[in-house]
């Protein structure tokens, strides 16, 4: 028991661990340091999505609508680089994330209903928006040379994309465990109810962490169409799921309260490296999905034998039972 | 309250309890009614070809196959099971098997078979969220995304045809003027509809979704009545799947993707709640109804595939906002 | 602000309605500082909304509050806090992801800037509830705690934003005689230091003991406040049901028969074992302890809810093995649980939909529900114990406490079990339900029912139970036949000092 | 030798057999295939571009999916000195300079050979709707532009009903289909799909619209066997096959032959053949 306790705590270590160890025995290479980056920067989109998904679970929301925000995004930072030169327009696009976001975060809040539920519907309003604004067809960047000069690997390790992604996941660490807006957020997503009755604005930070994960999802598509060099209103269409995986296998809870930034760390580079490893392999996608999927279920289930025979056998749940993935309908 | 009520209690202290949320129950049980009477009207008006038997009748057979789906999705809903994300691999299993099995079997055995081996997939759902008590939304998503890669992986990609022609012409045919497909749909619907809101196993689902821990405690199998609800949506899915590649004579592994969300769609724009504990398969039916005419219209305008998107999303916020305002009125 | 004269509060023809319910008409209640101010009723009279309107979580249909006398207007309970106004609830309230200490300083964690002072914060919290008297580990996951000990970590809370009115909502009701001491002991010394505070209970005892005032709701209109000299029990409670109740705990007259339910030996191998004890026809077995001493979970291994790992059960002789609640309702047990709202009531069903639950598959026939036995079934049990309003159809979570009580009874009782084992079935219910509830007890018995309960009030063990068993720490004394049974000798039992 | 294969997907009923020639006729040539699928993905493409560059293949061949996202990630493999070829669905000209050769079907080529083939059938003169398959899709943006610009090229009196995306799914076809012909009833008298399974689609609706009425001429792609069938009854005008084979023999040939330091055409096409009830019996359907 112990040690299954252990293994859930460390288990995204543990993973980690294991997919690297087992890419290093059938990977030539696998293990030197352009792998590496190679895999970080694989994880780097996932990563950055991710973050803001990581805030928002904890806080018993869910944003389903991060793909298309990305998509969206990107096409606005691309296509206006004719008009207003590059860095705005990137800028203008991280901007169209926040606003996207402030807008999932408005409706949540003021209308108070279930965020599953409300991103699905601004998920296919974004991704409509997105194919609309550009007639279905990808726009393209001005500047090709940006492009490469983004996607260049620095220190043999990091690009940019992967660099910005891991400052920003430590910044999220320091903020989730060591300040009081960071705690609050366990608190609303614990129990919003008494959140609210502790004096804690739960409502500015759930619409707070909408604008986070939206800004973060633009900042991911803007990089995105610059690295590409285009603008698609199909990217990121497969991008929520990868998402949500990453942050659940990093041991984050669906239900909201419990989550780290350093968990979401190790899911997405445990979901990056195994792609890596898998690519190299050359093994099929459909392979690939039941060995992803299986990975999934499984260390859910493990958190899940702990969590419940973790504490002594026979008590009970704890008495409040708020589900805060539900938060809303019922206040 | 009755008279006989009244009687018993004999004293006037019970003044106090009035009937405040009658009206509010009222329109939110009307409310989509007379949406779908707004946008029958307005379809009437704007396009000649709208309110014709045959268009009419389009609507019905396309929205049969989501339908099937949708009556599952309605118990994964109610049992505060949030959604059933593996739908296009049931699907997906239920088509290619009830065509691919069709040489093998024949095509009676191998439909019934599709069926129940999609209901498997359901089983393996039923058994994470109920009683492993996985959530249901990545459970559903993984086993999902399992039971896909493997279908690919059975059929290598391609696509399967069907090699029947009388099982072809029957789900492809009519009874007494109206398609194959509706009708199975609508005894689907009704079947859901019993099952929902008659039978103990209804009544069990709804405890269930309203708290889990009294229903429990209230000698309700809870687990097996969760785990349940996603069986019933496999199962639907399944038919659902095995009618689809019956009717297009052809399947893909990819033939299901876009039904979990279309299926949800309908489900939450009727009004039952995402939370558990209430719902019924004929809101969910209306709401699939609204959405199918909406699109219909919508189409019949000449409206362009992103505008349709974009408007069927903000009527999605919109239903589920004035549900959550009219909830709060109607019982705090 | 400046304090006008000693009136800590002043709320004026306070009305509240809920959609079919009008919870409060035209309530004025007014409380000084310095003072204890009792708030009694029966269940239902609009306490618990009279002062949520107070803490801000309800906006008053129609009314003025004035705060130090000036007036208030408060549209969330961050505008009662920064007015210095701290509620303890009835239902607890707390985030059980985070830790005891962060929940003790929930909202108003100390710190410089936004940056987490975390070691101050724990010391701070330790000695908070060592006030209390209360042995939590600060750094504890909350929802690792059972109910009584959240239930101090509710009060620790309220206690350490040192607030000028403290509302404390049935704060005892499921705290042990000793942490209630620890409570008063910590209330004298706020009311020394001049905080207001109002406190609601159902245990009048209490009430007589630690307030000043006293103020009677009925029906959601206020009857009167009057100080707590020379008013007795018996009088509060003419005041609370309008009319005269005599005998509040009704010794049980039946016959006892041969052995029902008899457990040997029994543990879950955590929080209790070793358990032995039998129950008889016609018996009422108490089962107490101090908070934590395991009866509960006692209760709930006994019904299937969680697993024995040693010991046996039998029923009427015979030896059952129950792994989950259909077997043991299959078996002849029925279980009132102590948490009423988490495992007692499907909120958005009604009465009768609740009442039926446990027994639906005997009500229908080819998978469809009997609708008329439905009816019926529910009916009965609306008339027999006089649930208000006596309407079957009317939702479960719209109805007061005690007659939400009545009706988990009423469902458990639909079962026609051999044993009924009623934990806390008392537990915020007011007097009148409370002699109700007995009376309906004590009937069952007289009809050769077996029944074990579970309570921690003393009074209503000594007045009902034929024998006692008295738990700590998991093991389970002896039973004191009635001959036996004393105050002094329980406690010496529960707290494992001698008596002196 | 190694070479990278980004294929579109494992498992789809194109590209499966397409990925297998190409594997086999890798074996034969003894080249080593590093296979990667995007399951449709364009942005997992432009990522596994830079394993394959990790994986300092010899060369590399792309299927892409995207006019223009894959080419900083074919710009880093011109970097590392490996030679790219691009499969089956052309890119913008802006990346000619960082591809050796593009081998396969010309998409707008097909939309254009479509055009001819239906003005023929229609004499010219008519009114059509035109099923595409997923919007902002490279190999549907071709299909369509190819049909429409040739219809304007040639002067034809056929005017576009409407244009509706059914994502190359047969069941969203039946679907947008029911309701093209409730809206535009007789008035179609011609349709253009971008391929087989989705003009199935559309001759499924039409039949229940009208059990008795001959469907219009429908023109479509892929060459599919059931496409033959329809033809073959008259319920289809014509097909165009591509065949996958061929497809992706070319490709591993070409790079084959790249890696072999010989020069190659920068546009290698691989036969289109449009199929018509005249030649439907002597022509091998595609798949
Ligand atoms: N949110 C609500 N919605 C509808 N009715 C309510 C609500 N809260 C309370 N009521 C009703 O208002 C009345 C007063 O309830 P309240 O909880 O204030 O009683 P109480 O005196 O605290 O009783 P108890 O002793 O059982 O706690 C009851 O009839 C109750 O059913
Ligand atoms: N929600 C819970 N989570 C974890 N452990 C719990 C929980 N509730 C109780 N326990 C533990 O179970 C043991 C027995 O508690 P139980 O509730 O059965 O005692 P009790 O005598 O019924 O007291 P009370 O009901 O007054 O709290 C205690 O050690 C307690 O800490
Ligand atoms: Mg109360
Ligand atoms: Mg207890």
């Amino acid at each position: 028991m112990r040690l299954l306790v252990l293994a859930s705590q460390y288990r995204v270590l543990i993973i980690l661990g294991l997919t690297l160890v087992v890419s290093a025995l059938v990977v030539p290479g696998d293990l030197a340091p352009s792998t590496l980056g190679l895999g970080l920067d694989r994880a780097a989109t996932i990563g950055l999505i991710a973050i803001g998904l990581t805030v928002l679970l904890i806080a018993g929301q869910i944003d389903l609508s991060g793909g298309a925000v990305f998509a969206l995004a990107g096409i606005v930072s691309v296509i206006l680089q004719r008009e207003i030169g590059i860095l705005p327009a990137a800028i203008v696009g991280i901007l169209v994330g926040a606003v996207a976001g402030a807008i999932n975060g408005a409706l949540v809040v003021g209308l108070k209903v279930n965020s599953l539920v409300l991103t699905l519907a601004t998920m296919l309003i974004f991704r409509s928006l997105a194919h609309w604004i550009t007639n279905s067809q990808p726009v393209t960047g001005t500047d090709i040379l940006l492009s490469l000069a983004l996607a260049k690997t620095y220190l043999e390790i990091f690009t940019i994309r992967s660099a910005l992604f891991i400052v920003l996941i430590v910044l999220l660490h320091v903020w989730l465990t060591r300040t009081i807006p960071g705690r609050n957020v366990f608190a609303v997503g614990s129990n919003p109810a008494a959140a609210k009755e502790s004096g804690i604005a739960s409502d500015r930070i759930v619409f707070l962490g909408f604008v986070l994960a939206g800004t973060l999802a633009g900042l991911a598509g803007v990089l995105q169409s610059l690295v590409t060099n285009t603008g698609s209103p199909v990217f990121g269409s497969e991008l929520t799921v990868a998402v949500i995986a990453a942050v659940v296998v990093g041991g984050t809870r669906l239900e909201g309260g419990r989550g780290s930034a350093l968990g979401t760390l190790g899911g997405v580079l445990t979901i990056g490296s195994l792609t890596i490893a898998m690519e190299f392999q050359s093994i099929p996608a459909y392979v690939q999905q039941v060995v992803s999927g299986l990975i999934l279920i499984l260390l859910v289930v493990l958190d899940r034998a702990v969590t419940t025979k973790g504490r002594a056998p026979g008590t009970r749940p704890a008495l409040v039972r708020d589900n805060p993935i539900t938060q809303g309908e019922n206040v | 309250m009755t008279d006989a009520a009244m009687e018993i209690s004999g004293v006037n202290r019970n003044d106090r309890f009035t009937r405040g949320s009658r009206l509010v129950d009222m329109l939110s049980k009307a409310g989509l009614a007379l949406a779908i009477l707004a946008v029958v009207l307005y379809g009437s008006f704007a396009s000649p070809a709208f309110f014709t038997a045959g268009n009419l009748l389009n609507v019905l057979t396309s929205m049969s196959i989501v339908g099937i789906v949708v009556v599952g999705m309605t118990f994964v809903l109610v049992v505060g099971g949030l959604a059933d994300l593996s739908v296009p691999a049931t699907i997906a299993c239920g088509a290619i098997l009830s065509l691919g099995l069709q040489p093998l079997i024949g095509p009676v055995p191998a439909f019934a078979l599709a069926v129940a081996l999609a209901g498997l997939i359901g089983l393996l759902n039923g058994v994470l969220v109920g009683y492993v008590g996985i959530n249901p939304i990545i459970a559903t998503l993984g086993v999902g995304t399992i039971g896909l890669g493997i279908v690919q992986a059975a059929v290598g990609g391609v696509i399967v045809y069907g090699s029947n022609t009388a099982s072809a012409e029957f789900a492809k045919g009519r009874l007494l003027g109206i398609p194959v497909v509706v009708l199975i749909f609508l005894a689907i619907a009704l079947i859901g509809h019993f099952v929902l809101s008659r039978s103990f196993w209804g009544r069990w689902t709804l405890a269930t979704g309203g708290n889990y821990s009294a229903a429990e405690a209230s000698a309700v199998p809870v687990k097996a009545v969760k785990a349940g609800a996603f069986v019933i949506t496999a199962l639907a899915s399944g038919i659902s799947g095995g009618l689809l590649g019956l009717t297009l004579q052809s399947a893909r592994p990819l033939i299901g993707s876009g039904y979990e969300f279309s299926a949800i769609t309908a489900v939450v724009v009727g009004g039952v709640s995402i939370i558990g504990g209430f719902g019924s398969v004929p809101r969910a039916v209306a709401g699939l109804v609204f959405v199918q005419l909406l699109t219909n219209v919508m189409v019949l305008q000449g409206v362009r595939t992103p505008v349709q998107g974009f408007v069927l999303g903000i009527l999605i916020v919109g239903a589920v906002g004035m549900d959550a305002a009219l909830r709060k009125r109607g019982v705090a | 602000m400046t304090v006008v004269a000693d009136c800590a509060l002043d709320m004026r023809g306070i009305s509240k309605t809920f959609p079919g319910v009008k919870a409060l008409s035209n309530v004025n209640f007014a409380v000084k500082f310095g003072t204890v101010h009792a708030v009694v009723g029966e269940n239902g009279a609009g306490k618990s909304t009279l002062m949520k309107v107070l803490n801000g979580s309800y906006a008053p249909t129609s009314g003025t509050i004035k705060v130090g006398g000036n007036e208030v207007r408060m549209r969330k309970p961050a505008d009662a806090q920064a007015l210095g106004i701290r509620m303890v609830h009835q239902e607890i309230n707390l985030v059980p992801d985070l830790t005891v200490a962060e929940n003790v300083y929930l909202g108003r964690m100390p710190g410089k800037w936004t940056w987490l002072r975390k070691g101050e914060m724990i010391r701070k919290a330790a000695a908070v509830l060592k006030e209390l008297g209360a042995a939590i580990n600060p750094r504890e996951r909350l929802g690792n705690l059972s109910i009584s000990q959240q239930q101090l970590v509710e009060i620790a809370k309220a206690y350490a934003a040192q607030p000028r009115i403290i509302v404390l909502d049935e704060p005892t009701s499921s705290l042990s005689e000793h942490e209630t001491a620890a409570l008063f002991r910590i209330l004298r010394k706020m009311r020394g230091e001049g905080i207001a505070i109002i406190y609601i209970s159902h245990r009048l005892k209490e009430v007589l003991e630690i307030a000043d005032e006293v103020t009677v709701l009925r029906d959601g209109s206020m009857i009167e406040t009057r100080p707590i000299e020379g008013i007795t029990a018996a009088e509060m409670i003419r005041l609370m049901v309008g009319r005269e109740v005599s005998n509040v705990f009704p010794k049980s007259p039946a016959e006892i028969g041969a052995s029902v339910l008899r457990v040997e030996r029994i543990g879950d191998g955590a929080s209790f074992r070793d358990v032995s004890f039998d129950v008889r026809a016609g018996e009422i077995l108490g089962l107490t302890g101090l908070v934590g001493a395991g009866r509960t979970e006692v209760a709930r291994a006994v019904f299937g809810l969680s697993r024995l790992v040693e010991g046996s059960v039998s029923v009427n002789g015979r030896k059952v093995v129950i792994n989950s609640p259909s077997e043991a309702v299959r078996a002849g047990i029925s279980y009132v649980p102590e948490d009423r709202k988490g495992d007692g009531i499907v909120p958005g069903m009604s009465v009768r939909e609740n009442i039926s639950l446990p027994i639906l598959r005997r009500l229908t026939s080819f998978g469809r529900i009997r609708r008329s036995a439905d009816r019926s079934l529910s009916a009965i049990y609306v008339k027999q114990f006089s649930i208000s309003p006596p309407d079957g159809e009317r939702r479960i979570n719209l109805l007061s406490g005690g007659n939400q009580q009545k009706a988990v009874i009423a469902k458990w009782l639909a079962a026609k079990p051999a044993v009924l084992i009623l934990d806390e079935p008392t537990r915020g219910v007011d007097v009148g339900a409370k002699a109700e509830i007995h009376h309906i007890i004590g009937q069952l018995v007289a009809d050769g029912m077996a029944v074990v309960m579970i309570s921690s009030e003393l009074p209503e063990i000594l007045g009902v139970c034929d024998r006692v068993v008295v738990m700590r720490d998991g093991r389970a004394s002896a039973p004191l036949t009635r001959a036996e049974l004393s105050e002094e000798r329980i406690m010496a039992l529960a707290t494992g000092e001698e008596a002196a | 030798k190694t070479v990278c294969y980004v294929t579109a997907a494992d498992s789809h009923a194109y590209a499966t057999p397409a990925n297998k020639a190409l594997e086999a006729r890798a074996k034969e040539l003894g080249v080593e295939i590093l296979s990667l699928s995007q399951d449709f993905d364009v942005q997992k493409g432009t990522e596994q571009l830079n394993t394959c560059v990790a994986r300092k293949v010899d060369g590399i061949i792309l299927w892409p999916l995207d006019p223009q996202a894959y080419i900083p990630g074919l710009a880093r493999a011109q970097q590392a000195n490996i030679p790219a070829i691009l499969i089956n669905s052309p890119m913008s000209d802006d990346a000619k300079p960082f591809i050796k050769s593009f081998t396969g079907p010309d998409v707008y080529e097909e939309g254009k050979l479509a055009a001819d083939s239906l003005s023929k059938a229609l004499g010219g003169k008519g009114s059509v709707v035109i099923i595409a398959g997923q919007a902002g899709n490279g190999t549907t943006i071709g299909r369509v532009n190819g049909f429409t610009d040739r219809l304007k090229e040639t002067n034809a009196d056929i005017k576009v009903l409407d244009t509706v995306n059914a994502d190359f799914d047969q069941q969203k076809a039946l679907v947008v289909s029911r309701d093209l012909i409730t809206r535009f009833g007789d008035q179609i008298t011609g349709v253009y799909a971008n391929d087989d399974t989705m003009a199935r689609g559309f001759i499924d609706a039409w039949k229940e619209a009208n059990p008795s009425k001959p469907t219009p001429p429908i023109v479509g792609i892929n060459g599919q066997k059931d496409a033959f069938e329809s033809i073959k009854s008259g319920e289809m005008y014509s097909t165009i096959v591509q065949s996958p084979v061929e497809d992706g023999r070319l490709a591993i040939n070409t790079m084959a032959e790249i890696i072999d330091g010989k020069e190659v055409k920068d546009r290698l096409p691989i036969p289109l053949t449009v199929v018509t009830k005249d030649n439907v019996g002597s022509v091998e359907p595609a798949f």
